[in-house]
């Protein structure tokens, strides 16, 4: 039963230019991850629409804001589901950000900005953001019943 | 970005030809709604039966699109959506904003 | 110009259980990158066809073949484009072969069997097959114009 | 794996309502080919229309289940191809080996 979790682990990993053309593929292809996800109960297409989602948020944020100090100029995006659960990392190497400190967006008196991580948040169950010398990693998580 | 326009009664509408409305074609549609009310065409109807996906960038042009348009004495509606794409206007709340008709033929009838 | 060479360069890495399940969704990925690919002159969905069918055959193969001796049985896939050119590699952990020393099959005499590497050779313009203390890798190449 | 079959005439129909036949399904699409000629059904007629992608193994597949239909003098036909599927026959000549018929309709006819 042990051995069984570990044979349905799947890991991929994706680096891209800093550029918003690739956004569609590394969505596409968490759409298929989503598709292919062993066991799940849920709706797959619901689920891939949600994970391409918050990875096209994230991924335009570290677009955006993520990569005036990169030297290589590229995105590193990595998406591994294990033992029920989906993790997805997006690391970019700019100056970093305190996400606690960004506050919910007020959808009353909508303005169109601070949707990303609205979305983000409220798709995933754990978010959380690293700073490091070689990187600044968003950190996503999932269960998947 | 492939969108077309097409003049239908009082209504301008705007056919995104398109799968997604996300941060890599959202800025050229913004400017494209932008030269449309330059251009006096203040009633617009935007129509998105082939847009699969929609990302945070597509609502916050949309929504600037519908604002805009509103200062003019204008209008922006919205018809086509697909039923993932309308969950995201549900969950931002959006579509209380929006007026969204399931066809053209609809909104055409409300413009 | 030299900089452009390096922005359009994309890196797909995939690992996935030494199941056949997974062979459509590395498939699906490919493909995926196929229709991205900038820039590409040619039929986007036949080239995404095409690699789709090279990497389900050196999967499967990888699969069938290779991991008798691997100890967490997972194969390891990389897809990486760069100045144009296109390279899968899908590792192995089996005892490996030698690649020269397969036949061609004779389509005249048609058995079914041998089809694997004929797909891989004939659509992809260079294979190779690398034997190594850590995994057997099969590298295979296209230029894209 | 979702395969249906369905008696038409004096033929078997055998319907693969998956997108692909590959090494994961075609060791059962094999299973189900030797049971219909186990039963006497001999005169078998595969209808891939929905079958995008076909691997060697699945060719590999069709070639034996003609081989054994033709050794016990019946036949299997192949219609439906999409045009990439039959792309792969032609390249390993597999397309001189089967009967290929466009529509189910013509395959009944040919049987
Ligand atoms: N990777 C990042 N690096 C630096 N700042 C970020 C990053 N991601 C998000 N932020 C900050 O968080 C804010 C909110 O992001 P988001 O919710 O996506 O909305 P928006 O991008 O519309 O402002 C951004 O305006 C930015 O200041
Ligand atoms: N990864 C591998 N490890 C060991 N042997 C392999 C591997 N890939 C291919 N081979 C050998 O090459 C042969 C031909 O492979 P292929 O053309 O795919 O046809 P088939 O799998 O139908 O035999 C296989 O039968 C096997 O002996």
């Amino acid at each position: 039963m042990i051995g069984s979790y570990y044979q349905s682990e799947v890991k991929v990993e994706v680096v891209i230019p800093t550029q918003t053309r690739y956004l569609s593929l590394v969505g596409s292809i968490v759409e298929e991850v989503a598709r292919e996800i062993d066991p799940y109960s849920g709706d797959r297409e619901i689920l891939g629409y949600n994970l391409n989602l918050v990875l096209t948020e994230a991924l335009a944020n570290a677009i955006a804001h993520g990569s005036q100090h990169s030297r290589e100029g590229d995105i590193k995006i990595s998406i591994h589901v294990r033992d029920n659960e989906l993790c997805i990392r997006v690391q970019d190497k700019g100056k970093g950000f305190d996400l606690k400190s960004i506050p919910q967006p007020d959808l009353d008196n909508p303005t169109g900005g601070g949707l990303g991580l609205f979305f983000i948040k409220t798709l995933m169950d754990t978010v959380q953001y690293h700073q490091a010398k070689s990187g600044n990693i968003l950190e996503m998580r999932k269960q998947l019943r | 970005m492939n969108l077309e326009t097409e003049e239908i009664k009082n209504a301008t509408v705007l056919r995104i030809k398109e799968k997604r409305l996300d941060a890599h074609n959202s800025p050229e549609f913004k400017e494209r709604v932008l030269k449309l009310l330059e251009n006096g065409k203040i009633n617009i109807i935007i129509e998105m039966s082939e847009v699969r996906f929609v990302d945070s960038s597509g609502l916050g042009v949309l929504l600037s699109g519908f604002k805009n348009a509103a200062s003019l004495k204008g209008g922006l509606i919205l018809t086509g959506l697909q039923s993932q794409v309308k969950s995201m206007f549900e969950l931002t709340r959006l579509h209380r904003v929006f007026k969204i008709y399931p066809t053209l033929e609809e909104a055409l009838g409300q413009d």
